[in-house]
């Protein structure tokens, strides 16, 4: 199971990457939160994958449990994430309407001699 | 086999049977022509299945655990509620979005009454 | 204690009042203070004459960053003394001579400021003792001296002057501080005098010649030593008083400074014997050769310093030679070229200054210093003429001027050397005294340019700006006292060997100096059988000769076109430097993210991929995974194909949609990972976020189909290709290579320590709930910031297109 | 045979989703793919209670209320797109 | 352009009361099942997402005129305040203090600062949500 | 009261989230702000006292024992350059009074400049490496909105490529602790770094420390700095000149502390990797200085060649390179955040970009001038400014560890710092003065007042060097034994 994972996470790196190479910033945004996507679930594989319960404390005795501190970051880093969409769908939204065009190679800005 | 067991039983066959409705309703949901028909397949046999599979659930872990969850029952309500709304809603953007309808369909009760007046509706986004 | 210490701060402290007094137009004029404090710098100074003579050294520290073993350290001894006292002493002349020179308009308060801060700084140099201090004063003294040259910085060609030098000397002083750095290394100490102690024993070390090397640059830079001599032609562009007094006088003279304080260090040493006496003659014979052809009276003095600081230094070169021997009488009879050197730099310091200041009296009366438009002045001019008269044959070697006397020594040492058995001075050194005699040829010839084409021959009025008058007294006062030097020191020659130079040769030599007495009788007449006496008379001869007749040897110039000069090359790299790193720079720095992001990825695969494979660390096992039952295998199957579909979507509501599956199928694999706090974050903030893209998406553009070549395309492929393998590929092996056990058991105890039952939630609550702290602050600078990013607008709101 | 019955349902909703997913591919009409992903999201709900049964777990309840609601919330905002292109509207214009 | 939403509306009153009920839920059970402060603090953002999305800003605004920035910098004040609580009792930084009561009726209750904490985490996060959202498509 | 070295980062926090109930009130706003810094100063001259005195203080939050909780670690070397970053920030924040605006100053622009402080001290501080990730987003997002805020067309463009390119180096972050944690399962820095010396610093291990030296880069333009010139330019000069003072020092602080706390076994590709990156770090930063006629591009560049320049001490790994590095570090944070203002001013005075646009302003603005011309001087290290100790050091250590390459790298790219700034000097305050008297924008008294305090600076930490050498030393020695570092977080 963490073979395959990771492979999806690897997957999901590849198509991340190519979004990020585009032209669109609309892709790019994408891209990095598809990037975002694949880091959380590298980062659940490495705790383990199913070996052990759902990391709550029943009444009945459970002895193993799922690494939960690789849970926690994950969720810390998802809000962080969702925060960095956030901004960044803002910018690329505000630089749409001043600079007109939402393409990355007519960003390049003034060359400078 | 006591009761509890059988009571385990038909809440199992409900979520089987629930799967095999959803198993349908995907199905169909690729062979309909178009998206009003295959509104039909989400919404109504998907709903089914999926509330005969929470059913189920909701069953199964009465008897098997001894809980009853609300949140369950909750969830039942909230797709019972919401499922018809969204189809409707889903159909009713492709009409207004203008998706065609698929050849075969004979009538279009309400071209005249939406698409009649409103020639600025935007034409965005429907591939 | 530390009165040296102070003689070096008051300077500075001089400098930073003069700001406070100068007033425009005051009664008093400002250059009265720093008149008044190098007078008495210079009186003080000579106080410490006798004591020096008798061999008597004086050494004050100040603590400054003893940590690091810099320490304000002063020392007095022979060799600081000659230039500290030239320092003061043409300082107060040039300070009374400016006083007259320079019009109540220009900024004075400025003039003296930097003037002072120089005075402080050279000081420093020679009196410093401490390799990181003396540093501290050397680039002090490029510093004012930048600020001097381009002190009428509204002209260009002053600006660029005092670019020019700036560059080259800083280049040196970065060049010998590295060379400090080393001695420091070798050594283990900061102070020249604990340095020349240990040092014997150490000119094995591996860092020893590289050591030399740089600090030799630093003092040719700082000597104009050539090729790095084309600064000081530039750095006339100063007024006259900054150029008598630093680009010839004193700052230049610094690098001989460090050449004779090192000479202890690294004399005797082969490498420094051929470089310092190599690069010092050729310096001679280049400078005075270019000087033939100036026509701009100062660029002409400028050439002709830079060939007799070569002079100098040559004959440093020459002197070091001693101390490859040891005591003995041979090696004693090799430092008369040190006497020399030392005797000449006080020589030029006189005749230089003369001469300067009487160029600069010439230009300040007539207009200009071009030769072509000079003549006859010697009518109007008397007093200013007999000093260039002075001052140009001391400079030819003509006696009774103090120039003949260093000059004889100077052939004597070139021949002299020649008898020296090692180093291979057989062969090559037979060119020292050919090319030194050469030279003095040329010296002979300019000398005679500067005083009979400017003030002998026919008067052109028209030609010049305003009619020519003898200058006011109070511009003469110096020249003349120098001039009187000029005079004074060939006849009685020897009260300064005996006082002056002889202590300084102990301060050069202190391994001979403790067995020997190195003072030298200086003589007048060598007799008719001296060699050096028939030199002199053929180079008068032959100089005459060239002098008369211009037109049969001046084609030779020719064949040194202006453009192949170091100056143009310095010019050539500047220009073409800022073109081509343009070009470069423009090259990669494209301001497009896409080349920018490709660089990154680059980086990252060749890195990380790159030491994988050669440490070979591909570690790969799926026995310790779990189960993957069928459900699963199609979720992450179908997850897998909806990512890749992203790729095809042709509208961006579908790619948003095919988002928000991953984002659902993602919170799916959170629970299957029984991961149930995820799977709802998950699930909430996929939900937000395609509220978010929607509502963002609205007003902008539909998404173009992706428009490129072919080739970029895969190129595009190939890299991501490649970066999603590499994060795999070490992905896979960090699994496999567990090597310690998870802290994380420590929290399944979370009700105990914790009051929770929800591990993960404790976590984020408890045991990590500064992260979320944080985290919640995150999350509010970005509200906020989103929230400011679209209130605060600049200028106009509106859609207008335009393209930058 | 419990065991059985639930892992075949599960592996149902896999098809089903699967299959699902295939029409938010290739659409064609927006309407089509935003219908399917309401469709996957109502199947994800129903497997995630077959998953709790099979881990005899409680703690993903929750995880299915909030599915189901936010995968309304998802659809409603996608149905709003397509039809009005705003989301949200400064101001009921009825 | 008019839409009938009827339909939409009646059932969204329902849902947005079950998905109240249920943030409240998440926020108190965060403790010792799934859910807590953020996650209460999302469910509830997205409650008001979903009436921004069925009404429209002006009618929500004016049912709840509140300054949502204010509270997103409330939530975090009250996070990080809790925080500098530790400097009072002079115990690190962070130091949450929990304890377990005997109420009647009620049995066993667990009375803790990080419900505080929580609380601040949920302001935050609502308020962040809903500034956000707002933000962007106010800006017509 | 260990409590204490949680507030150089919580205090900017709180008063940052104070400020947004305070929007309307600007004077209150600006006022609140400097006391606060202020405070946080006093503090942090306070934590590097004690550290010195009493060694490394930790704190370990909510009580948790490392390695199971978050901890803040000071030891000499975070505290040191907490307290120049706040500093610094207090100058800037000043030179923004009076040069930021109203309309920014409405839009919490002061909560965003103490919320970067924050994530800015907070990375310095942190012993947690995933706490240091959070960190650095704090940091970044406050940086985000500060570049953008102003939404001018520059400013969009620029911020872009800023924004995306750190996204996907807090992405490799992400990366770089999962795999980490996949072979260590833990994130204490001290104890990551005490379970490497015990298991030995495997390949796999280094090619994760490869990854974190690629987020580094990334973060401090060691190489990859391709977002640096265009996102340096583009904000309001206030803000410019934090970004250049701090942002890329945390890129370098992290460095610096990962490849000396936690990989410090296999230098020979580690440091390796660093040496060759700083090499052409310096090189192109060099050219790059030289290459355009554009202020700020001038400037921004310089910024690179001191990030090589720093790490050439980490890549040489000797005491005296730290001390020298840990000195330059203080110095550039200082001396670059002046060279920001100044060549800000320079273009708000003159409405130009390009210096051969400029002419004779010195005639207009004479101090201001010479400050440039100082801290011209000061950053390519001539001494007795500040920049010279450092470089001093840094040489030395390059000399012991035999780097000969690196050193002359070094050194000659002070030449093109030189050169660089000496044209601006030469062009625009030197030449022919264009603007009349009666035009002249007046300096104002806030920007002279910032210029002043950065310019004393640099004095005093070129003269005063010995006063730091304790602190420094001992910053150095932590870096040089880790386990000093590793027994004040564990074994105590």
């Amino acid at each position: 199971m963490e073979t395959l994972i990771t492979i999806l996470s690897g997957v999901l790196v590849t198509v991340g990457t190519y979004l990020l190479l585009s032209k669109s910033i609309l892709r790019v945004v994408l891209g990095t939160a598809i990037f975002s996507h694949a880091a959380h679930l590298l980062i659940i594989t490495m705790g383990g994958l199913k070996t052990g319960n759902v990391p709550i404390l029943g009444d009945e005795d459970v002895s193993a449990f799922v690494d939960p501190l690789p849970q926690a970051l994950i969720l810390t880093s998802i809000v962080i994430s969702f925060a960095v969409t956030a901004v960044i769908l803002t910018i690329s939204y505000r630089a749409y309407q001043t600079l007109g065009t939402d393409n990355l190679e007519e960003l390049r800005g003034s060359k400078y001699d | 086999m006591n009761v509890s067991v059988i009571i385990e039983y038909i809440g199992v066959f409900l979520i089987f049977i629930g799967s095999l409705f959803a198993f349908v309703s995907a199905v169909g949901l690729i062979r309909f022509p178009d998206v009003y028909t295959r509104s039909h397949a989400a919404t109504k046999s998907s709903t089914l299945g999926v509330l005969m599979t929470l059913t189920g659930a909701l069953i199964y872990i009465v008897v098997s655990q001894g809980y009853f969850s609300v949140r369950l029952v909750l969830g039942i309500i909230f797709v019972f509620l919401t499922a018809p709304v969204s189809g409707h809603l889903v159909t009713r953007a492709a009409y207004r979005a203008k998706v065609k309808l698929a050849d075969i369909t004979i009538e279009d009760a309400l071209e005249d009454v939406i698409h009649g007046k409103k020639e600025e509706l935007k034409e965005d986004n429907t591939n | 204690m530390g009165t040296l210490n102070f003689i070096v701060l008051i300077p500075f402290l001089t400098a930073l009042l003069i700001p406070l007094f100068y007033k425009k137009g005051s009664r008093l004029h400002i250059g009265l203070l720093p008149i008044l404090v190098a007078v008495s710098l210079f009186i003080y100074l000579l106080t410490y004459i006798p004591d020096i003579a008798n061999g008597k050294t004086f050494l004050h520290t100040i603590s400054w960053i003893p940590s690091y073993g810099i320490n304000f350290t002063t020392y007095l001894d022979g060799l600081s003394l000659i230039f500290a006292l030239l320092i003061t002493g043409i300082g107060t002349l040039v300070i009374l001579y400016s006083i007259y020179y320079l019009s109540e308009n220009e900024q004075l308060g400025h003039f003296y400021t930097y003037l002072m801060m120089f005075m402080g700084a050279m000081l420093g140099v020679v009196l410093s003792d401490n390799l990181m201090v003396l540093y501290v004063f050397w680039e002090l003294t490029s510093i004012s001296s930048f600020l001097l040259i381009a002190f009428w910085y509204q002209r260009k060609r002053s600006r660029e002057g005092a670019q020019k030098s700036m560059l080259i000397t800083m280049s040196g002083g970065f060049g010998m501080l590295v060379g400090f750095l080393m001695l420091y290394a070798i050594t283990g100490t900061m102070n020249v005098r604990e340095i020349i102690e240990i040092i014997p024993d150490l000119t094995g070390h591996v860092l020893f010649v590289p050591a030399m090397l740089l600090l030799l640059f630093g003092a040719f830079t700082k000597s104009a030593q050539f090729p790095f001599h084309i600064w000081l032609p530039d750095a006339m562009e100063a007024p006259t008083p900054v150029s008598a007094y630093l680009h010839s006088a004193t700052m230049v003279k610094a690098g001989i400074y460090l050449v004779a304080r090192f000479t202890p260090v690294f004399g005797g040493e082969g490498v420094w014997f051929w470089i310092v006496t190599g690069v010092g003659i050729f310096t001679l014979f280049w400078g005075s050769f270019q000087a033939v052809r100036q026509t701009d009276l100062k660029a002409l003095l400028a050439y002709s310093t830079v060939s007799q600081l070569g002079m100098i230094m040559s004959m440093f070169g020459m002197g070091s030679v001693a101390l490859n021997f040891g005591y003995s009488t041979e090696s004693v009879f090799y430092t008369q070229a040190t006497f020399a050197a030392l005797f000449h730099l006080i020589n030029h310091s006189t005749f230089k200054g003369a001469l300067f200041m009487a160029v600069g009296i010439v230009d300040h009366e007539v207009g200009t210093r071009d030769i072509r438009r000079l003549g006859g002045l010697a009518t109007f001019m008397p007093i200013t003429f007999t000093i260039s008269l002075i001052g140009s044959f001391s400079m030819a070697g003509l006696p009774p001027f103090n120039g003949f006397l260093s000059k004889e020594m100077f052939f004597q040492a070139a021949i002299d050397i020649t008898t020296l058995g090692v180093f291979h001075v057989d062969t090559l050194g037979n060119l020292i005294p050919i090319v030194a005699w050469i030279a003095s040829i040329f010296t002979f010839v300019y000398s005679m340019i500067i005083v009979f084409q400017t003030f002998l021959g026919p008067y052109k009025e028209e030609r010049l700006e305003r009619p020519a008058n003898e200058s006011p007294i109070g511009m003469l006062i110096s020249p003349l006292i120098l001039a009187g030097l000029v005079l004074i020191i060939f006849f009685f020659p020897n009260v300064l060997g005996n006082y002056i130079i002889r202590p300084a040769m102990a301060s050069v030599f202190p391994s001979l100096a403790t067995q020997v007495d190195l003072g030298v009788e200086i003589l007048r007449w060598h007799g008719f059988n001296s060699l050096a006496l028939w030199m002199t008379i053929g180079v008068v001869l032959i100089g005459i000769i060239l002098y008369k007749f211009p037109k049969i040897w001046r084609w030779i110039y020719v064949l040194f076109p202006g453009e192949w000069s170091f100056n143009s090359l310095y010019n050539f790299a500047i220009e073409q430097g800022e073109k081509s790193s343009r070009r470069f720079t423009n090259s990669y720095m494209t301001g497009d993210l896409r080349n920018y992001l490709m660089y990154i990825f680059s980086f990252f695969i060749l890195l990380i991929a790159g030491a994988f494979v050669l440490t070979g660390s591909y570690n790969f096992t799926i026995s310790d995974n779990a189960m993957i039952s069928t459900f699963e295998w199609i979720i992450v199957m179908s997850l897998m194909i909806a990512a890749i579909s992203i790729l095809f979507a042709k509208s961006r509501l579908t790619a948003i949609l095919l988002n928000s599956v991953l984002g659902y199928g993602v919170a799916l694999l959170f629970v299957i990972f029984r991961a149930p706090d995820l799977a709802l974050t998950q699930t909430v903030v996929e939900t937000v976020t395609t509220v978010l893209f929607l509502v963002a998406y609205y007003f902008l553009p539909e998404w173009q189909k992706e428009q490129g070549t072919r080739k970029a395309n895969l190129t595009k492929l190939v890299v991501s290709i490649a970066v999603g393998a590499t994060f795999t590929v070490v992905a896979l092996a960090a699994q496999n290579n567990r090597l310690f056990e998870r802290i994380s058991t420590y929290f399944e105890d979370s009700y105990e320590l914790a009051g929770g039952r929800n591990i993960v939630n404790t976590i984020l609550s408890d045991f990590r709930g500064f992260d979320t702290m944080l985290e919640v602050v995150v999350l509010l600078i970005a509200g906020l910031g989103v929230y400011s990013i679209i209130k605060l607008k600049a200028g106009k709101r509106g859609k207008k297109i335009e393209n930058q | 045979m419990i065991q059985t019955l639930l892992i075949t349902s599960l592996i149902l909703f896999g098809i089903a989703i699967a299959i699902t997913l295939i029409r938010v591919i290739i659409g064609p009409s927006l309407p089509d793919r935003v219908l399917s992903l309401d469709m996957i999201g109502v199947q994800i709900v129903s497997a995630l209670a077959i998953i709790s049964i099979l881990l005899k777990t409680k703690a993903f309840l929750e995880v299915i209320l909030v599915l189901a609601i936010l995968a309304f919330i998802s659809t409603i905002s996608f149905t709003k797109y397509i039809e009005r292109g705003v989301i949200i509207e400064r101001k009921r214009d009825n | 352009m008019k839409i009938n939403n009827v339909i939409l509306r009646t059932v969204t009153k329902l849902v947005v009361f079950i998905i109240l009920t249920l943030a409240v839920y998440l926020f108190f059970a965060g403790h010792n099942s799934p859910g807590g402060g953020f996650i209460a603090g999302l469910v509830l953002a997205s409650a008001f997402v979903l009436l921004f999305i069925v009404y429209d800003m002006e009618t929500i605004k004016n049912a709840i005129p509140l300054d949502f920035k204010k509270i997103a910098a409330l939530g975090a004040f009250l996070a990080v305040g809790t925080g500098f609580g530790a400097f009072l009792f002079d115990v690190p930084f962070l130091t949450q203090a929990f304890d377990y009561f005997q109420v009647p009726f009620f049995g066993e209750i667990e009375l803790t600062t990080v419900t505080i904490f929580e609380a601040g985490v949920t302001l935050a996060v609502v308020g962040v949500v809903v500034t956000i959202i707002l933000s962007i498509s106010e800006d017509v | 009261m260990t409590n204490l070295i949680v507030l150089p980062m919580a205090l900017p926090i709180i008063i940052g989230i104070i400020l947004i109930f305070l929007r309307p009130y600007i004077k209150t706003q600006r006022a609140i702000t400097v006391i606060g810094l202020l405070t946080t100063i006093g503090i942090s001259g306070y934590i590097l006292q004690s550290v010195y005195t009493d060694g490394i203080m930790r704190l370990d939050f909510g009580g948790w024992q490392p390695p199971f909780g978050i901890l803040f670690v000071a030891d000499s070397f975070s505290a040191i350059l907490v307290l120049v970053a706040t500093i610094v920030t207090l100058i800037c924040t000043i030179y923004a009074f009076s040069s930021i605006g109203r309309e920014m100053e409405n839009m919490y622009f002061y909560s965003f400049v103490n919320f970067l402080l924050a994530g800015v001290n907070g990375s310095f501080l942190t012993g947690d490496i995933f706490n240091l990730y959070v960190n650095f987003e704090i940091m970044l997002l406050a940086s985000y909105v500060l570049i953008v805020l102003g939404g001018k067309k520059m400013q969009l463009r620029e911020s872009i490529k800023y924004v995306v390119i750190n996204i996907i180096s807090s992405w490799f972050f992400l990366v770089g602790i999962a795999y980490l944690y996949a072979q260590l399962g833990t994130l204490n820095m001290a104890h990551i770094s005490q379970l490497i010396s015990e298991s030995g610093q495997t390949p796999l291990l280094t090619i994760t420390s490869l990854v974190f030296l690629v987020v580094f880069a990334l973060k401090s333009g060691l190489l990859l700095y391709f977002w640096l010139p265009g996102s340096y330019s583009a904000p309001p000069t206030a803000v410019a000149a934090l970004f250049g003072g701090l942002l890329t020092k945390v890129g370098i602080y992290s460095m610096i502390r990962v490849f000396t706390l936690i990989f410090y076994h296999e230098t020979q590709i580690t440091h390796l990797a660093i040496g060759i990156l700083a090499g052409a770090t310096l090189i192109a930063g060099s050219i790059g200085a030289v290459a355009y006629k554009d202020i700020r591009q001038i400037v921004a560049y310089n910024v690179i060649i001191a990030v090589g320049f720093i790490l050439v001490g980490l890549a040489v790994m000797t005491q005296e390179a730290f001390e020298g590095s840990i000195y330059y570090l203080m110095h550039d944070m200082i001396a670059k955040s002046l060279l920001f203002l100044l060549a800000g001013t320079m273009i708000t005075v003159t409405g130009e970009k390009r210096f051969d646009n400029m002419s004779g302003l010195i005639r207009n603005y004479p101090a201001f001038g010479w400050m440039f011309f100082i801290v011209m001087l000061s950053l390519a290290g001539v001494p007795p400014l500040s920049g010279f100790i450092g470089k001093v050091l840094v040489g030395q250590g390059a000399i012991e560890a035999g780097s000969f390459i690196l050193l002359a790298l070094a050194f000659i790219s002070s030449i093109f710092v030189l050169y660089s700034l000496l044209r601006i000097f030469l062009n625009s305050f030197w030449g022919e003065t264009i603007i009349s008297f009666e035009d002249e924008i007046p300096l104002r008294k806030g920007w002279m007042v910032s210029f002043g305090l950065l310019t004393i600076l640099m004095f005093v930490l070129g003269l005063g060097a010995e006063y730091f050498a304790p602190y420094v030393a001992d910053a150095a020695y932590t870096l040089m034994n880790p386990q000093v570092y590793i027994d004040a977080v564990l074994n105590d």
